[in-house]
Parts: C-alpha cells; structure tokens; sequence
C-alpha cells in the first residue's frame, strides 16, 4: 500500500484539516515521509483532478478546484451566510485581540457589540476561552478553527500587520481552541 | 455549657442581623476559618472577598448544626439562616458576569475612544479571503447547514399550547427525589438523544411519548431537550383539533 | 472541463448517493454522456487510486477502498475526539495524579482548569469520583473507561511512567469508574 494512496484515502474521509502527524500517525510512517508524499500527492492532483490538496486552518485538507465552483453551486445549492458590516467588525477585534473581553470591545467600536458576540459564538466562529480575572469576572472571547476554515486562513498569521496588537496574537500564537463541541447529531454517517 | 440567660448579656449587642447573634458554628476552609457571625460581619464590613470563599463547606457547617442541634434554639436558628443566605445572595451576585467597565490605568482611559477603523484592513482582507473561499468545497460538514440555520417553523403552534402540554406531564409526575450533591448530571445534548429516540416518526401527543413513571424535574429536563430539538429542526409539532402532537425529524 | 473531471467534483462533495439525472442536470450534459463518463471515471479510480466509484442506494458515490479500512478506522477515532493542547494537559494529570481535585489540578498547572476540566467531563473522558474528606469537600476527579477506549488503552498501567505520581495511580489501580452513570433510555428505535 502507498502512502500517497493511503493519504488519499484518510484525506478524502477527513471532514477537518489533518495535520502531517496525524496522517503519519494513522498511516504508520515517519512525518516525513508523509511530507513527501503530501507534496506528490498535491501534484498529481493539481495535475490529473478536479479536486486540489490545500492547507488549510493549521493542517491539509482536499476541496475542489475553484473552476468547478459554478457546477459545484448549481449541484449543491449551498446556502450562503453572509456575516453583515458590523459582525466584520467585531470579528477582526476580536481576532487580532484575543482573548478579548466584551467591554474591551465595546472601547474599540465605541458601541455595544453583545448582539454580534453572541450572533458570532452561534455561528461558532468566536468562543469562550475562559474568565478573566477581574471584577465582574468577565468571559474572555477567541476565535475558532471553524473561523480559519471560513475564512480561507492556515493561522492567524495569515492576517495583515495592522501595526499593532500582534503581541496579543503572538500570545494566543496558533493554538487555537478547537471547535465548539458540536451537538451530537442523531444519524451517524458511517464512511 | 453556659446557660442560655448567662450569654443573654453578651448576646444584646445590636449587630446588621439585630441583637441576636447567630450560633457558634464553625466553618473552616483554606480562605476563612471561623464562626459564621464572624464571616457575616467580615463580609459585611468588606474586609474579605467571598470570591475566594467557597460556600459549599459554609452551608455543610450550617446543614450539620441544624442536624446536630436537637433543642434548637428558634431564634439563633432564624439569625444564622439569615446570616448564610446573605451570604449566598452576595455570592451569586459576585459571580454573576457583569458589564462594569474593568479598571484601567489613566493612560489606556484617555485613550479610551472608538479605534474600529484601524481594523478596516484586516476586515477587508477578510472578506477577500471569504470570496476566495467560497469557491472551494469540502466534504460534508462544509455542505450541511449549520443547525443553528435550520429552520424551524412551529406555524400555528402557540407558547400557550406547549406550555399547556408541559403542565399536564407535571401533573403526571411523582415528587422529585433528594439526590447526593455534586451526582453528575446529563448534560442538555445528551437528554436530547434520549428525547429524540424517544420521539416517534408519526405525530403524536406527548402524553404517549412520555410512559411511565417520572419526576417533576424530569419532565422539565425532558420538555427543555425537546424545545431544543424543536428549534434545530429534528423533531416536529403541530397542534391538532384536541391536542398538541410531536415527531422526530425535520419538516419535509 | 471535461464531464469526467466534473463528475469527479460532484461526488467529491456530494453528501448521499448522487443520480445520473442530478449529475447530468449540474453539469449540463445529456444523462447518456454522465453514464459514460461515470463508468471511464470508475475504471480510473479502481486502477489509480485508493477510493472507489460504488452504485449504492439508487445513486453513485465515491468511496475508499476497502483494503483501507484499517487505516481510515485508526484516522478517524482519534480524529472525532481532537483535543486541544491544554485539554490535554489537564487531562494528562488527571489521568496520573487521580482522585485529583479541581485545585491540586490548578496547582500543577499553575492556570485555572475550570472550563478545562468541564470540557472533558461533557466529553465523558473524566468523572467524578466522589468527594474529598476536605474542608470545602471539592469534588475529586478521575478518568473514565471511555479515556482508555479513545486513547486505546487497555488500563491504567499502559501510561506511560513518569517517574512519579504512581504510587497515587497504584492508589486508585486499573479499577476505574466506569463510564458516568448513564439514565435507563427510553426504548431504543432505529433511526
């Protein structure tokens, strides 16, 4: 069995990005191989396939190719969200600020953003990473994996240099908090 | 032990609870060791942050006095429980997130105004990377709607009617039992796959769903489960000509 | 863009079995040509690659082959239990240091563990064990038959040794709590 079948297969039932150690991991070789072949394996999709390998929120995953985009969208139907101005706004914050707490926020925007924290938690973009230990013991807001995947980004250091406020993201670095656990759903999809 | 008329003395000092001061009992924990009086009144002068006190072993010390006391003493008794949920009522309050603005040093208040435009390229480097994403597509859990966009639509189904649906399952059940502290407890997504088990494909009232012999607090843990399911979209209600009736799975 | 490729896209990210009606209709070809083109497309999956083109449920769908089970079971287990890096420092030290309170965790950490600590109680890979004969009582903390299970393990003793901490693993053995105590169901319907 090859390892570039073998992550082929792993990749093509990965519903998240995989990172090159979980793929060694599973596959039972040494990262770099993996590496190696991850590299051939994107080649040969690029080459031969409608689909492409990318990295995406800190790890590898398969999509289709952006051509296929209109066949993909008239197939599926998908339903779009589209996250208005101000839920823009908070989300930046709140990603160049983490872990941020609401009334911080609030300073920035210099209006209340309760609702679109909470708009932004639902759509699981941005969550609660813990208290802060002042009065009040305020929660303290981050973003999601879920918010690189949407986001097209690998790490928060895909995000322009505004100049400033990196040191908080420095802090938070790449370790993001996983996914909010999702609500077990009751029809396993079995591979 | 000193007889009640011999503390009477000591006792007539007008304090916040009045001139009776509560019962000798002792609390110890890390942030506080000590009699309860004395904890009010540390409280209540600001001189120590219940944050820091955990209360669990304050009511156990109260509970154990109640338990061990067998000439209660009616007065005492009233003083202390009103000592300890004074404390509780200030607890809560503590913990309970607030909006206050935090404190901050003179140099981050001057500064203190509306800086949103700085983010203006990061919101739009955004909405570029949104636009390139949207092209790519993924597997699965890319193409399922989000639950929280599912809609779910109880058409002319009334707050009235459930509720009216819920009372009639209370009336059912059989008073709640005492239960050990600290049991663990379902949490809300797994009674929601006990629910949504429980709920049959075809329509129908809850009063059939729901067999057996239950609790008060069951049924409301159950009924919470079974809204939640209701708002994500997998199960169903409609109201009949008699009867408010429920389904598993989405409106097709 | 050939059919091929487009019908490879489709199903890629098709959620159920896909007819030749809907493929056709996506891609805006003849239903003739899709079946064409699905059969050159199984043909070149069965000889290049590690999935497969199956006719199930009254449709097509990609799926991997089944020479690769083993491999894709071993990714996806762990996968569906990702934890975050603190999560699993929390959960490490529950696993040697248990019955462990929520503070003596703190202690070690040197940080809160709350929303930690809750976090792998909802993901049932901790429990309570009791109470500690303690002022304030705290709750004390062990892991459970599901920890072994996600981390295959098949007791306590596989841990590795660390050099300290066994004697309270010898404390509390390979007699592990079971899985938290789980409410008869209601009877069970397929779904």
């Amino acid at each position: 069995m090859s390892v570039l079948k073998a992550l082929e297969a792993l990749l093509f039932v990965a519903e998240t990005p995989a990172t090159a150690e979980e793929l060694a991991t599973a596959i039972g070789v040494p990262i770099f191989e993996v590496e190696d072949s991850l590299e051939k394996l994107g080649g040969r999709l690029t080459h031969t396939s409608s689909l492409q390998l990318v990295r995406i929120a800190g790890g590898y995953q398969i999509c289709t190719k952006p051509e296929y985009a209109d066949i993909v969208t008239k197939f599926l139907q998908p339903q779009k969200h589209k996250l208005s101005r101000s839920l823009m706004e908070v989300l930046a914050i709140v990603a160049y600020k983490q872990p941020v707490t609401m009334s911080e926020i609030d300073e920035v925007r210099g209006v209340q953003s309760d609702y679109g924290l909470k708009q932004l938690v639902e759509k699981r973009l941005v969550c609660e990473l813990g208290r802060k230990a002042a009065p009040g013991r305020p929660v303290l807001y981050g973003t999601t994996q879920q918010f690189l995947h949407v986001f097209n980004l690998e790490s928060l250091a895909d995000l322009p240099d505004l100049g400033f406020g990196r040191a908080a993201l420095d802090a938070v670095g790449t370790h993001l908090p996983p996914d909010q656990p999702t609500l077990p759903l009751p029809e396993e999809t079995t591979v | 032990m000193a007889k009640k008329s011999e503390l009477a003395a000591e006792r007539a000092v007008v304090g916040p609870l009045g001139v009776t001061s509560p019962p000798e009992i002792h609390i110890e924990c890390e942030a506080f060791q000590g009699s309860l009086g004395a904890l009010f009144l540390c409280v209540h002068d600001h001189k120590i942050d219940l944050l820091d006190v955990p209360m669990a072993p304050i009511c156990e010390a109260y509970f154990h006095y109640v338990l061990a006391t067998t000439d209660t003493d009616l007065e005492q008794a009233a003083v202390a429980l009103a000592a300890l949920a004074y404390l509780l009522e200030r607890k809560a309050w503590a913990l309970i997130p607030t909006e206050q603005e935090e404190p901050e040093d003179d140099a981050l208040s001057i500064a203190a105004e509306p800086y949103a435009h700085l983010f203006e390229p990061a919101v739009r480097n955004l909405l570029e990377r949104r636009e390139e994403r949207d092209l790519l597509f993924f597997r699965w859990s890319e193409n399922v709607r989000h639950p929280y966009e599912l809609p779910f639509d109880t058409s002319d189904v009334q707050i009235g009617d459930l509720a009216g649906v819920l009372e009639r399952l209370l009336a059912r059940a059989v008073p709640d039992t005492m239960e050990p502290l600290g049991k663990p407890r379902r949490s809300l997504a797994e009674q929601m796959l006990v629910v949504l088990r429980a709920l049959p494909l075809e329509f129908s009232s809850l009063d059939s769903i729901v067999v057996g012999e239950f609790t008060r607090s069951e049924v409301v843990w159950w009924f919470l489960a079974l809204l939640e399911l209701i708002r994500l979209g997998q199960a169903r209600v409609r109201v009949s000509e008699y009867d408010v009736l429920f389904a598993r799975g989405a409106e097709s």
